[in-house]
């Protein structure tokens, strides 16, 4: 009988970040010829991925993915299919709920973290005032994206910009921001092509690359592009595709082998800077980085 | 009270204004137990807008309003229902999604039950529903069908029932005869005078003056918002009414031309 | 008083002018006939392309869990729009009153009974402040309503940040309520004692370490079906059932007839905020945090399934019998998608099939049998 | 074509079914140049029915529908508007929301410059509107102004006007008068008969048998979706006349009782 | 004919049952007072509490960018709502559109003319079925619409993917459309020559390096006005204009008086997705690229703007300068918050809030003035 695994995470199809996710799990699944099937909420939505969790128990599958941003509410989920005996992989969120959960392992790093990271860095650059854009407030990963850098953004000032994900009113609310606010030295992007792209416009157009400088979490081939050209600084990159690629086929050589990695796998964050963004523009245009 | 020449209902010197547009300029009108008070009047001469003051619909403008002899205001249509004053509408007040039933005890639904088992007694309304259309001449054959499903001159009857069933003191019918045909409209005089007889008061508004001769005692004509005077059925002839009701146009030279058979 | 002669009836029952009356025809006449039809077919689409376990014990409680959360939205949504009206900021009330519930439990730290008393209060507050400014101004509900909708969540998150500390997520209502009496009325399942015995002789599946595969009937599906026979008798057999219909079908025609517009509006503004209110409570106690999206796009969905089960968009028709299949249908497909080998990326497009097929059929049925144009 | 006796329009054995409801049931009728039939029944006889199925509303079930000597289907009001058969419905087919003129034009519009610049020419429109209007009767402050804010006479009128202004052939009227006042009702008729005068067919209903035997030239009276027969205007009393639209039933007994006024 | 003797004549000007009767009055009367009044209301508000730079012409174009983007929907949205129907799958169709335009260039590499040309005919052939559903089924177009909404968006990631070869993101337009003489027409900025003359002679503010701060007027704003206008010559001076009040007034009188309402309602479901599609267009070339998300929740925003603008929701009333005015209120209210000092928290409570007080001061303004009650 065909092995099936199911990965339930929090990230719609449509999201960038999270179809790279599910374009490395539909990879692993032909490379291991496993199946896989990938379930998410239409919305950032806890009480409905833990339905869907159940659901996913119901058929029985040899292997659970999941991502895990709110242990609480997927607890009960998840604990559920360890009582069934379905082996669970957290990836992205959730590290310090997987072990008290029953989760195997944990693969990717937590968004408040890597928010963190991300935030010593900014801060080791000098810089003093950073503008952390969020397209989507009220998604508690990315909302931990934002509040990570300001934790980790010491001695400086972070500014939450809520936005929607269309192009022209984030461009009109960076400039309106800029212009109102002349001490921001840095535009963080929660998503490079839905903002860092735009950010880079922005920038462009008002003149001000030599203050205002641009960064942002995730790539794309636009934004790599940019920071290949000297006019972001660099991408934050967790590689998605591992944090897909990876708990898929864990599970299928569990499923075969009885084999899985004994400790955590950390996927990031690294940087993505000048000197390698040219490299990996090709593979973003695919959605493989 | 009992007495048959203490009104109903008086109003005096009622004015209604809507924003700029002035639609009663000073009304007096007497409504005595007992008998059919005829309102005529032109288009727009603001019968409906009287009667619609009268049964809470609209708050006048100014004017005094004398139920039962004491001084009153109506504040929604619930309180003028209260007082006992039922009112067919121009334009019928009823849902035609609804059922006759539904529609017949809409704001007055009967219950049974006590407690958090009180209920609308469905059985009883429809009962009641079935047998007043039967009286005033409709035979339904389910009380639950939706009244949007019946004729403008059927629905016309259910207005007219309900009203007959809730008025304890006082009816008021808005052209009631205008879209029934002729053994329709028999029925609605013919139940008017009924109700009459039983000792209400009526008010019955109509452009027919045959129709207002046939049931009226007294007929109140309405001008551009006013009075234009009071006669009882003796004084005056049905030629010199239907004169008035056209607000004293000359309708000789046309009625002659025609036939005279307006 | 037989003054009718009997030639002068006009409608008799055999009146030539109909071509056929049949007793079934008028049963089938209720408008939740479309959602029956509607829930039919898509429970055949499954059959034929799910994954077996859908329709397993613990396949129905699953599609049914989101059915009912929804569904409770769904029945107080259906009532308001009979009554005329739309509350498009539900979703959102679900968010805040999570926030408020939540609030109450973990940063003031009241006992349980006191925190829903909180909630409820608010939900009545928030009632009448929508009610008022549709009644007051004569705006539509729609833009009032969608007013709240952003001023709901905007105030959900702003909440969050305040009561969490930074945060967008609220976590340990679960710790903070266990041990209240009430707790067992709010979350969990119900019947766990019966499940337990029913596995233990092997008349329902186990996991292999012997505990029941569902081990109760998730309480907000008995709130569920608790509200949707309630808010039937309310339609059906109340005055108050009566005045909702009058209402929606025509508002002055109802003043006119006597019924209190004002006060009909008002508390089905009030019933649907507590709808939300309810079920802020059983998913907040359910997954013992909350967040800022909780609740996203419901009122949407809420109307989708109160329209499946034939309410219509102008009101003064519907019912919550419809409602509640409605919601069903809208659950399973929902939940299906999961259970069926169909890609993910084609979730929202068979979302939209499913539902305008459902809807065409349901209107199809409707038009077939009563013979409607 | 242009015989006095050629007809109009020629209607056999329509019937038209809705569901399970049979609503005309085999009417024919014939409508000739310079003559008035006015088409009379008791409520729900399907008058309404048969002349919405004449301006193309409705499609019939079956029969056949001659116009001009030419046998035709209407697909759709605007076919029957092209045909010549202009309609006053007895809802009216008003939009309350637009001002007069563009009531007035609604659908045939006239316009004004070429290519992409062809627009409405409202002030002909406007001029037109006042003019057909003051004709009727009614001097409209404003033609701009909604319909809305008409009265339901006024409204009416307007109805009136637009349908004589586009009635080439056939002008139908579906009672024009049951909401009027007395001088509006006058003028009505006397418009009905000017009508008549230059040429053109109508068909008027009514339930008030002494305005149809003021303009009538022949009386078609329907009962049940059947037609119950026609008669020419000297060859039937107006009590045999009213007594047939009261579906046959008796009312002497009635009118007795009322002072025989009705 | 002079039949009626003057003593027949009803209403003369001087009519003593009319209090008053003003000339301004009647000028005052037109829908779109509204609008003007809330843009008052919110232009104030930003004088007192935004930073100035929003009121220079830098800080104009910037919010007018938005607000352009959203009114070019926003009128067809109005004309579609005046005709007395709904489309919810506009935003979707924004997202569409751009998937089928990009593909066009980028994976067919076809020229740019012809690209546009396969994006308008698709906007024809989705506005066609659109309307076909509602016109045939007799469903409301709310529901069916919505239904699109979900299978525009849902075709829309799974063409992408197959676009990108895996991505959310499609790129490479800017590229693909340069040199094309239609490019100026479509994106970047009109009038440069004029601005840039302007600058040197210090006639606008210009950056340290000497080019002017705003370079030129985005051409979305002048696609804006020229749609605004052109609507609102069609609404006020053609035939099919009145046809579109008359089958949103009363779609049953409308077929009465002749008016083809099959016609009518097609034409506007083809409007309304062309203005989604035009919309498609000025973005993907602005951005060079195109992803899944584009045009999300617009169709409430559309109509929002519309509503603020006067439309009602019933249908029959409207203007398209409402939608225009209200476009740009929205589109202050939406950027204007980030120019003040108020936390950005707040920015849904701000938006619902200003919602809310613009269309009630609309309708307390048009009431005030009309004396309507
Ligand atoms: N709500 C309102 N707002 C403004 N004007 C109104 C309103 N209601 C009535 N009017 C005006 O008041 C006047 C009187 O109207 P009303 O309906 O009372 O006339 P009526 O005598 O009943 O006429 P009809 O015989 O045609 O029914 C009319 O000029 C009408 O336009
Ligand atoms: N669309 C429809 N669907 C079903 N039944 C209909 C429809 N239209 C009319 N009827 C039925 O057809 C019959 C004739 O109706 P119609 O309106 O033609 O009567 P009428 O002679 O005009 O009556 P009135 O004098 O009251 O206007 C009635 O029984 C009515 O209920
Ligand atoms: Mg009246
Ligand atoms: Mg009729």
């Amino acid at each position: 009988q065909e092995v099936s695994i199911i990965a339930v995470t929090h990230g719609q199809a449509s999201d960038p970040f999270w179809s790279i996710v599910k374009n490395g799990m539909m990879q692993a699944g032909k490379d291991s010829n496993v199946k896989v099937d990938y379930r998410a909420p239409e919305t950032f939505d806890m009480v409905a991925m833990s339905q869907l969790i159940e659901a996913a128990v119901n058929q029985n599958p040899a292997g659970i993915v999941i991502s895990n941003p709110d242990p609480d509410a997927l607890g009960p989920a998840i604990e559920k299919a360890v009582a069934a005996g379905i082996p669970v992989i957290s990836m992205n969120s959730g590290i310090a709920a997987a072990s008290k959960l029953g989760i195997k392992l944990h693969v990717g790093q937590e968004e408040l973290s890597a928010g963190k990271t991300v935030g010593e860095r900014l801060a080791g650059l000098g810089l003093k005032h950073v503008l952390c854009i969020n397209q989507e407030v009220g998604n508690a990963a990315l909302d931990q994206r934002c509040q990570g850098v300001t934790e980790g953004f010491a001695g400086g000032k972070v500014t939450v910009l809520p936005t929607s994900a269309d192009p022209a009113e984030i461009e009109a609310k960076i400039q309106a921001a800029l212009t109102s606010d002349t001490s921001i030295d840095l535009v963080l992007g929660l998503s490079a092509p839905l903002v860092g792209e735009r950010a880079v416009a922005v920038v462009e157009k008002m003149g001000n690359g030599d203050k205002v400088k641009v960064a942002s979490y995730d790539l794309s081939a636009s934004f790599l592009q940019a920071v290949a050209d000297g006019k972001a600084l660099f991408a934050v990159d967790q590689q998605p595709y591992l944090q897909g690629y990876l708990p898929v086929t864990f599970m299928a050589l569990n499923s075969r082998y009885g084999t899985i990695p004994a400790g955590n796998v950390a996927s990031g964050p690294s940087f993505v800077t000048q000197e390698a963004a040219a490299q990996v523009i090709e593979k973003s245009a695919q959605g493989i980085r | 009270m009992s007495s048959i020449d203490t009104p109903l209902v008086e109003v005096r010197n009622l004015t209604k204004h809507f924003g700029s547009v002035i639609a009663l300029n000073g009304i007096s009108m007497v409504v005595k137990p007992r008998e059919v008070l005829c309102l005529l009047g032109d288009n727009g001469a603001g019968k409906s807008t009287l009667i619609n003051t009268l049964a809470g619909v609209h708050q006048p403008t100014s004017g005094d309003f004398i139920v039962g002899g004491k001084s009153t205001t109506f504040y929604s249509p619930r309180d003028a229902l209260d007082a006992g004053i039922a009112t067919v509408y121009q334009d019928l007040a009823m849902i035609p999604l609804m059922s006759i039933t539904r529609n017949f005890f809409m704001g007055r639904e009967p219950m049974v039950g006590f407690g958090p088992f009180k209920r609308m007694d469905m059985k009883f309304a429809d009962d009641v529903t079935r047998d007043e259309m039967h009286k005033i001449g409709i035979d339904i054959r389910d009380p639950q069908q939706a009244v949007g499903t019946l004729s403008g001159g059927e629905r016309q009857c259910v207005a007219i029932a309900r009203a007959v069933y809730f008025g304890a003191k006082v009816l008021i019918l808005d052209e009631p005869t205008s879209a029934l045909g002729v053994a329709q409209t028999s029925m609605v005089l013919k139940y008017v005078n009924q109700v009459r007889n039983s000792g209400l008061g009526v008010i019955f508004i109509t452009h027919n003056v045959r129709h207002a001769f046939a049931v009226g005692n007294r007929f109140t004509v309405l001008n551009r918002g006013k009075t234009l005077g009071t006669y009882e059925k003796g004084a005056i002839s049905i030629d010199e009414l239907q004169n008035l009701m056209a607000g004293g146009k000359e309708l000789q030279v046309l009625s002659d031309e025609l036939g005279g058979t307006i | 008083m037989s003054i009718v002669a009997d030639d002068k009836i006009k409608k008799t029952p055999a009146d030539e002018r109909l071509k056929k009356a049949s007793v079934a025809t008028t049963l089938l006449r209720r408008p939740e006939l479309g959602a029956v039809a509607g829930l039919v077919l898509v429970t055949v689409f499954f059959l034929l392309t799910a994954n077996p376990s859908m329709f397993t014990l613990a396949g129905i409680m699953n599609f049914m869990a989101p059915a009912a959360q929804l569904g409770i939205l769904a029945v107080g949504a259906s009532l308001l729009m009979i009554g005329g009206e739309y509350d498009l900021s539900i979703g959102s009330m679900v968010a805040f009153a999570g926030l408020v519930f939540g609030a109450a439990l973990v940063v003031w730290q009241v006992p349980l009974s006191v925190a829903i008393l909180i909630a409820i209060l608010m939900a009545v507050v928030i009632g009448v402040v929508n009610s008022q400014i549709v009644i007051k101004t004569g705006l539509p509900s729609f833009i009032v309503t969608l007013a709240f909708l952003f001023i709901l969540r905007g105030l959900t998150l702003v909440g969050l940040k305040w009561a969490s500390g930074g945060a967008t997520q609220l976590r340990g209502m679960k710790e903070a309520a266990a041990g209240s009496p009430l707790t067992s009325i709010f979350s969990g399942d119900a019947f766990q004692g019966l499940f337990a015995w029913l596995a233990s002789n092997d008349l329902i599946a186990k996991f292999p370490n012997g505990t029941p595969q569902v081990s109760g009937i998730p309480v907000e599906i008995l709130w569920f079906i608790v509200i949707a026979l309630l808010a039937t008798w309310v339609l059906l057999r109340t005055r108050f059932g009566n005045w909702i219909f009058a209402v929606g079908g025509d508002e002055r025609a109802a003043r006119k007839s006597g019924v209190p517009v004002v006060r009909v509006k008002t508390v089905l503004f009030i019933i649907t905020a507590l709808c939300a209110t309810l079920v802020a409570v059983l998913t907040v106690l359910d997954a013992g945090s909350t967040d800022a999206r909780r609740g996203f796009q419901k009122e949407f969905e809420a109307i989708i399934a109160a329209v499946i089960g034939g309410c219509l968009l102008t009101g003064g028709y519907g019912s919550a019998i419809g409602a509640f299949l409605g919601s069903i249908v809208f659950g399973m497909v929902l939940i299906g998608l999961t259970y069926t080998s169909i890609d993910q990326d084609w979730y929202l497009v068979f979302l939209g099939g499913m539902l305008l097929v459902a809807v065409m059929f349901n209107n199809v049925i409707r038009k077939r049998v009563t013979g409607e144009r």
